[in-house]
């Protein structure tokens, strides 16, 4: 199991390391000059290149990168051109709001699609089945964007029960938390429509195995078969589903947190990008990529936990 | 016969039809404004209503159609032309170093979030029809040369490759004569879902700015452009959500009914 | 009730007046926490700040401006000469990342005569001094705060900075030490709102209680039928005029660029893009100003017109154009209307939607572009056409003589003359296609009062905003 | 009274009938047998009696278990009785395991689904049973830590835990090589003896129903065709069915003579490592020897057979001497010629040697016709017939192995099992090659097609001087169709020699082993002799 978990970790440090060298390439190239966008229409050539020196941008390429890198390896991500103070203090801010979408979205999808897939599965062709799987076709086909302009127009214009966006701050979680509940909906339906399908079909797959068959057997009713038997080898997939999705529901939300107007990690880089603000882009996104090769581990190592059959692999 | 494949099928006819029909004829010009006409809600004149602009959306549905289809095609003919390959070639040297780095590299294009990716080749390159079709491209090549190496892997062990093997036939020719037709079921089903995601990701992409430029006609965009008038003018953004969410529904149902007929496992358990 | 939450679009990127040229920075800032020697009031007149009377010499070139006593900063430092000479002598240093340098080019010394007093001197006469002074890029800054004055400002102002969420919203406090009289509000919360769906749904749902610069026009019939909210519309300083690249064949010929302003519809653009909101405009001047002219009969809606005029520049077949927009939906629908009504007199356009970056490096700095579409927000802003070098490249000997006059003219009754010379040179040479000024539009919860209705600068001025009752 | 009986069974599946008048009785302590042909419904009829026949299945008659009817009986009804009273053990030991459970938890299930128990109580009677039924390893293993015959050890453990009056094992040892099948049936024997348990054993191979059963029930197309005492229906077959099914089970083929000629294959000191995986974070991978110094030479038209266990190298070998994999040591050559060249496989020598696989089904490209299929083996040669020599070609081909010309423009999926094997073989000949590898070739089929195969390749033999290696683990098929044989064991060649004289006097401990484990037939020269 060790040995397992250290190979992968080995391929997480090779891959970051290519990450880090392909963001950096492609944000170095995007045209558009950041200190001239920072200072405006008004400004004399000279003042500009007065700022590039300030953010040391008339250095070469290879210097910029490796102080980069060499920067975020003692956590320190460098400071903002536009907002002038540490990116990691401006990401931790954006994170905080970020993160717990993309969870409290995850838990909603889980909580929604596990018992929809399983109840979908157990009752093959049964009218259960049909309208959950015609729900979830709906589910998978919606976009998100505009399922979340309707839940606005609907519960924050019409109704009334939730604000139309922004996000009050974690001073008062009951707040924070009602104001990420309309967009952790608008993340999580499509998402559960896409797990629940996932579940189903590979419970489907377990009830057709031998083992299966030997569990009835042995007297287990067809839902306790399926129950102690099926879902545990059936999680397998659905734990790869729920991988990418976290990564998803991370960076996805930059959609979401631009309907819902929240000051998350995905309209940091918006921002960011339209302000040239360079070394904010890079960082958040080498964030965004770190994590994700991160729960992918994680995936990894739950898979092991779920299948012994992994354990002993190196 | 299967109720999904039917569905689906016609659905997405449908749309393929209106997006034919209209190179040769839609109801109005959608590159005239009429703006003393707008914002008209579906009615006798136009039947979809009007948009911001006074443009018939019956007419700019059928171009946007065009523009989703092509947008979406292309980009998983890309995913495809690459990814398949890729696929095919790992497969053949699985477990050598370039196996390896085929797979490696593509765990990374999927590390990265695909709509950061999208945001930074536009801003990179500008944003238009074209780079879209790359930025959503890119991220097809990784699920196809996956899901292509997943099923040659097995078909790698089959007897009958052996048997080719025995009869002296490279790698690449047994590739393209024995692995490639025994997976293209595979491949139609996974391009008809890659192909529903390319229109939600030209819809999305659209909707932030960063797909096709006017005047072409998006669904995105028009989701976009509506954005402010849901209140005022509710049909402007139910129309183009809805021609979103049907044209991907039947894409998904056509992929599960093609699944069904074509999928070999599920066609044994039928009969 | 003493507290208020104004939402603007843009968040600033930081606090910093002095060194960026974002306009949210002046939002938020200006005359709320930062005071300058002179300052706009809702109208758009220079009237005193800091300095509260001033005497010009008989030549133009020296002023000497009395300060008010008992000012103090934020942190309880005393503002005096000193400060005016440091801030002042900062902003048009030769490292100086002030974005609007160019308007202390004239400053030759600045000396301190007593700490209630300072005396500034230009190397000639400049007409437009004291309304250079009142701009939020020439307000006061004390030496002991500069350092971190991009993440924590302070200022003179009526309101202390407290707090900023980035991303969502700036707190400010009521300065109890205030020289100047006391504003009614305790705390003030700006909350940044570029979406306008999101800007619709804060505002209906009443999560803010007045929205400045209320970014989509098709709503406000909405709001003005609701008797919870009041709408203010307003003019601002922003002529949007479709820019013309001058010296790109075949913009040069000014028969051309004179086909292009007649197949304009100005009505179309502003009923289409902006839903009625704003001033048709015949020239790059404000409407609401004293001194403008009106010059749309030198430009009506004529296509026929249009087309003729660019069969007899060789034309008749039309041609392919760039037109590249910048993000603000006046460009871009403005844009999808302009090049409807340009195909319709043969001109074909390619529309390139870029981000501000873009923009300021492809169409400002590097001039590659036929068209483009854009406010210029700053006022008085006329200037610009007397510079070769300006994207829209217009050189005319004529125009620049006048503007020369004009800046050593001090006598108003002569200024106004000028002024409405240069107007004219610019409309006749069809230097770019005038379209309308730019209104503002503010939604307010019905009991607010003492909001700027207009926007002379960019600015949401709160020391007189109250609550009825 | 008896245990179980079934009367009058009769199934339909959708609209196919699949059982008719099915009658079958087991006492308690016996053991029926039932056998018959791949499809002839013996593995529906024990689903019937456990009451878990597919969902559309419409079963008629009566199933009396222990005195009450199964298809009668509601599902929660027999959801307490399987286990309980009836236990039944499945062919396949690698996938009727749940993989991410321990075995010692698996038969603990058992008894906590039916009886109010700890689950320590339950843990220990599951580790009791596991040592009963001799497994020498610790309950908190997984599936996949154990080897085939181990994990089949668990299923019976899980199945006789609680001590069911009936056991039902459909196939138990088909999966598994002979030795290890001889110890799984001496097993069962005992716990029925010990637990005076009813065995319903189901299984294709008749030698193994001759060794252990009681009682004998033949099927065919969903009819019992005869049914009696062992002895006595060995001794007085009825049905011409039965016949002929025992016939095909000692089916003895006629080689021509093989005269002595020089030496065509030879190997010598071979070695053959697989990778496996790396020992550490960075260490070098690690290797497994999978043929460890392995000699041998096949002569020009000799028959060579190669037997041992499962995975003692058989196939490794063949893909060494095929030239499909590279060999760390040692040389193969085949006239002289060495298979490989530097890296490359030698094609001059390739032509020369053609392979037959085990599983008629995987062995084409289904979207290929047969024509295309057959002619592969052309891309050997420098200048492959066209037009009309090639369909000359093909049409021999086709016809050498008894199936017609017209056959050629077929998909693979219109043929049967046998068929297909004949087109193998076909595929094999049509290059005229000195040597055919045959891998398992007769593994997958019934009895009677295995016959008919084998008789083709002894009529092949007649009609060319052919040489081939011949693999198998079926001992009495290697006996009858090979001139020599080696005996393999764990990657070694232990003993070669001439077959007759292998198998009659055996010298090495391992080669006696394995025949004595290999069940075999009684003579039953008198009872197929036509009427
Ligand atoms: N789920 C099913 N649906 C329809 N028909 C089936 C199903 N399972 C089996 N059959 C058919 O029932 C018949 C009997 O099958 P069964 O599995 O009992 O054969 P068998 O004698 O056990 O064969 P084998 O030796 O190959 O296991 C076959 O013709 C088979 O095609
Ligand atoms: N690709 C491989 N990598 C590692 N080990 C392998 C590989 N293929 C086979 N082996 C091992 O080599 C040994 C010989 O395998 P081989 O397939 O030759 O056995 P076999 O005698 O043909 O068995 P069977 O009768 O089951 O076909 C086995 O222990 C097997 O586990
Ligand atoms: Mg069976
Ligand atoms: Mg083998």
């Amino acid at each position: 199991m060790i040995r397992y978990a250290l190979g992968r970790l080995v391929s997480l440090v090779i891959s970051l390391f290519v990450a880090s060298t392909v963001i950096f390439g492609v944000i170095e190239v995007i045209p558009g000059d950041p200190a001239a966008f920072m200072l405006g229409v008004n400004a004399r050539p000279d003042t500009i290149a007065a700022l590039r020196a300030e953010m040391g941008l008339d250095q070469p390429l290879v210097a910029r990168y490796a102080r980069w890198v060499a920067g975020m390896l003692q956590g320190d991500f460098g400071t903002s051109w536009t907002y002038k103070t540490p990116v990691a203090a401006l990401i931790s801010d954006r994170i905080w709001v970020s993160l717990p979408l993309a969870v409290y979205a995850l838990i909603l999808s889980t909580l929604i699609a596990f018992p929809a897939g399983i109840y979908a599965a157990s009752r093959r062709g049964s009218a259960g089945d049909v309208t959950i799987m015609g729900a979830t076709q709906l589910g998978v086909a919606i976009p998100n964007f505009w399922f979340a302009m309707i839940l606005v127009l609907i519960f924050a214009i019409k109704l009334r029960w939730f604000s139309a966006g922004g996000f009050p701050g974690w001073d008062s979680p009951l707040l924070a938390l009602k104001s990420l509940t309309l967009p952790a909906i608008a993340l999580a339906l499509p998402q559960a429509a896409i797990l629940a399908r996932v579940m189903r079909s590979s419970l489907l797959d377990m009830l057709g195995e031998d083992f299966m068959r030997t569990a009835r057997a042995k007297g287990l009713s067809r839902r306790q078969a399926l129950w102690k038997h099926a879902v545990r080898n059936a999680l397998i997939p659905v734990l790869t589903i729920i991988g990418l999705q976290f990564a998803f529901l991370l960076a996805g939300g930059i959609i979401i947190e631009q309907v819902f107007f929240l000051p998350g990690l995905g309209r940091l880089i918006f921002q960011s990008i339209s302000a040239r603000d360079l070394i904010v882009v890079e960082s958040v996104v080498m964030l965004l990529v770190f994590t994700v090769i991160l729960v992918n581990f994680a995936v990894d190592l739950a898979y092991a936990l779920v299948d012994p059959r992994l354990r002993r692999r190196v | 016969m299967n109720r999904n494949l039917i569905i689906g099928a016609v659905l997405t006819l449908t749309f393929v039809a209106c997006a034919g029909l209209s190179f040769l004829w839609t109801p109005y010009d959608i590159e005239t404004l009429n703006i003393p006409a707008k914002l008209q809600p579906p009615g006798a004149a136009h039947l979809l209503g009007t948009d911001h602009f006074g443009r018939d959306i019956l007419s700019m549905i059928m171009m946007g159609a065009r523009t989703s289809i092509a947008v979406a095609v292309l980009a998983v003919g890309i995913g495809m032309c690459i990814g398949v390959p890729l696929g095919l070639l790992a497969a053949a040297r699985r477990g050598s170093l370039l196996d390896e780095a085929i797979m490696r590299g593509n765990d990374l294009i999927f590390a990265f979030p695909s709509l950061v990716i999208a945001i930074l080749i536009t801003a990179v390159f500008g944003a238009s029809a074209v780079n879209a079709i790359i930025a959503i491209g890119i991220f097809n090549v990784p699920v196809f040369a996956r899901l292509t190496r997943g099923a040659a892997l097995p078909l790698w062990q089959r007897d009958f490759i052996l048997a080719a093997r025995v009869c002296g036939k490279s790698a690449a020719r047994i590739s393209l004569e024995h692995i490639l037709p025994n997976i293209l079921n595979l491949m139609i089903v996974q391009g008809t879902i890659q192909f529903s995601l390319g229109i939600l990701a030209e819809a999305a992409l659209s909707y932030i700015g960063l797909g096709a430029q006017p005047p072409t006609a998006s669904w995105g965009r028009m989701l976009a452009d509506a954005q402010t008038l849901v209140s005022i003018a509710p049909h402007t953004a139910l129309v183009p959500g809805f021609a979103i969410l049907l044209m991907v529904l039947g894409l998904n149902l056509l992929g599960d009914g093609l699944r069904d007929r074509l999928d070999p496992r599920l066609r044994v358990l039928r009969t | 009730q003493d507290s208020i939450t104004v939402a603007i679009q843009l968040e600033p990127p930081n606090l910093d007046p002095t060194g960026g040229a974002a306009q949210a920075i002046d939002s938020v800032l200006y005359a709320n926490v930062f005071e300058g020697l002179t300052r706009f009031d809702a109208d758009g007149a220079i009237i005193p700040s800091l300095a509260q009377d001033w005497t010009i010499s008989e030549d133009g070139t020296v002023y000497s401006f009395n300060i008010a006593g008992g000012v103090t900063f934020h942190d309880g430092t005393t503002m005096d000469a000193e400060d005016v000479k440091f801030s002042l002598d900062r902003a048009r240093a030769a490292d100086s990342t002030n974005a609007q340098k160019g308007l202390f080019a004239g400053i030759t010394d600045i000396t301190v005569n007593t700490p209630l007093n300072v005396q500034i001197t230009l190397d000639q006469p400049n007409g437009n001094f004291l309304f250079n002074l009142a701009w939020g890029d020439a307000v006061i800054v004390a030496p002991e705060s500069i350092a971190d004055i991009a993440s924590n400002p302070v200022g003179t102002g009526p309101f202390r900075f407290t707090d900023w969420v980035q991303g969502d919203r700036i707190t400010l406090t009521r300065y109890d030490k205030y020289w100047g009289d006391t504003p009614a509000l305790e705390t003030a919360t700006f909350r940044f709102i570029a979406d306008p769906t999101a800007a619709f749904a804060a505002v209906m749902a009443e999560d803010v209680d007045a929205f400045v610069g209320f970014p989509a026009p098709e709503n406000l019939p909405q709001f003005q039928a609701d008797p919870r909210f009041q709408v203010l519309v307003g003019n601002t300083e922003g002529e949007t005029i479709l820019s013309i690249n001058n010296k790109m064949p075949p913009f040069n010929d000014m028969r051309v660029r004179q086909a292009v302003a007649l197949a304009v519809d100005r009505q179309a653009i502003i009923d289409g893009a902006m839903f009625g909101l704003g001033t048709p405009i015949g020239t790059h001047f404000a409407p609401h100003h004293p001194d403008y002219v009106d010059l749309l009969p030198n430009s009506p809606f004529d296509p026929a017109r249009a087309k003729a005029l660019l069969a007899e520049a060789g034309f008749a077949d039309g041609f392919t154009t760039t037109l590249k927009l910048p993000p603000p939906s006046y460009a871009r629908r403005g844009g999808e209307i302009i090049a409807a009504q340009l195909r319709a007199v043969g001109i074909e356009t390619e529309i390139t939607n870029l981000e501000w970056a873009q923009w300021i490096e492809e169409v400002f700095t590097n001039k590659d572009f036929g068209l483009s579409i854009v406010s210029h927000t700053e006022p008085m802003d006329i200037g610009i056409y007397a510079n070769p070098d300006y994207y829209f490249q217009y050189d005319s000997p004529a125009f620049q003589a006048v503007m020369e006059e004009l800046n050593a003219t001090t006598d108003p009754a002569g200024r106004s003359d000028l002024l409405v010379k240069a107007q004219t040179i610019i409309s006749d040479d069809y230097v770019n296609g005038y379209l309308f000024e730019l209104a503002v539009a503010t939604v307010a919860k019905a009991d607010l009062q003492g909001l700027w209705v207009n926007q002379p600068t960019a600015a949401v001025d709160l020391t007189g905003v109250s609550w009825s009752e | 009274m008896s245990l179980l009986s079934v009367e009058n069974l009769s199934l339909r599946i959708g609209k196919t009938p699949v059982l008719h008048d099915v009658d079958l009785t087991i006492a308690p302590g016996q053991i029926v047998a039932i056998t018959g042909e791949s499809g002839s419904g013996k593995s529906m009829t024990a689903l019937a009696i456990m009451g878990l026949l597919p969902d559309r299945a419409q079963p008629l008659g009566r199933v009396m278990l222990d005195g009450i009817d199964i298809l009668q009986t509601p599902e929660p009804a027999l959801c307490k009785m399987r286990g309980n009273t009836v236990g039944m053990v499945f062919q396949e030991p690698m996938s009727a395991l749940n993989p991410v459970m321990t075995i010692g938890a698996q038969v603990a299930e058992t008894v906590l689904v039916h009886e109010k128990v700890s689950r320590a109580a339950a843990q220990a009677r599951a580790a009791a049973m596991l040592t009963r039924v001799g497994l020498k390893v610790g309950p908190d293993r997984y599936p996949h830590e154990l080897s085939g015959g181990q994990r089949q050890r668990v299923v019976i453990a899980m199945a006789i835990v609680l001590r069911p009056k009936l056991l039902i094992a459909d196939e138990p040892t088909t999966a598994l090589d002979v030795t290890t099948q001889a110890r799984i049936l001496d097993l069962l024997r005992d716990l029925v003896r010990e637990f005076d348990m009813g065995l319903l054993l189901i299984t294709h191979d008749l030698a193994v129903v001759a060794d252990v059963a009681d009682r004998i029930a033949v099927m065919q197309k969903g009819r019992v065709v005869e049914a009696g005492e062992t002895a006595h229906l060995l001794a007085h077959m009825q049905h011409p069915y039965t016949r002929a099914l025992f016939t095909a089970s000692t089916h003895q083929v006629a080689l021509p003579a093989h005269r002595d000629q020089p030496v065509l294959l030879k190997g010598e000191n071979i070695l053959r490592d697989y990778p496996t995986a790396r020992q550490g974070l960075l260490g070098a991978p690690g290797s497994f020897r999978a043929l460890d110094d392995v000699s041998f030479h096949i002569n020009h038209g000799e028959r060579v057979g190669l037997v041992g266990e499962s995975g003692c190298g058989k196939s490794t070998l063949t893909r060494a001497i095929l030239g499909l994999d590279p060999i760390q040591g040692g040389s193969i050559t085949l006239e002289g010629q060495p298979v490989f060249t530097g890296k490359h496989p030698n094609r001059a020598v390739r032509r020369k040697m053609q392979v037959v696989f085990q599983d008629p089904y995987s062995s084409f490209n289904p979207r290929h016709r047969v024509d295309r299929l057959i002619t592969e083996p052309f891309h050997l040669l420098d200048t492959p017939p066209t037009g009309k020599k090639r369909d000359a070609a093909i049409a021999k081909a086709l016809h050498d192995v008894g199936l017609s010309p017209a056959d050629a423009q077929k998909y693979i999926h219109e043929f049967s099992g046998g068929q297909r094997q004949r087109i193998a073989i076909a595929r094999a000949l049509i290059v005229e090659p000195e040597l055919i590898v045959f891998d398992e070739a007769v593994s997958a089929l019934d009895v009677s097609v295995r016959a008919q195969v084998l008789d083709l390749i002894a009529d092949l033999c007649r009609a060319r001087p052919l040489a081939y290696l011949f693999i198998s683990h079926d001992l009495s098929v290697v006996r009858t169709i090979t001139d020599r044989v080696m005996v393999m064991q764990a990657g070694k060649i232990v003993e070669q020699g001439a077959t007759e004289q292998v198998f009659t006097a055996p010298q090495h401990p391992y080669t006696q082993s394995l025949i004595a484990a290999a069940p075999t037939l009684p003579e039953l020269s008198h009872a197929i002799d036509p009427l």
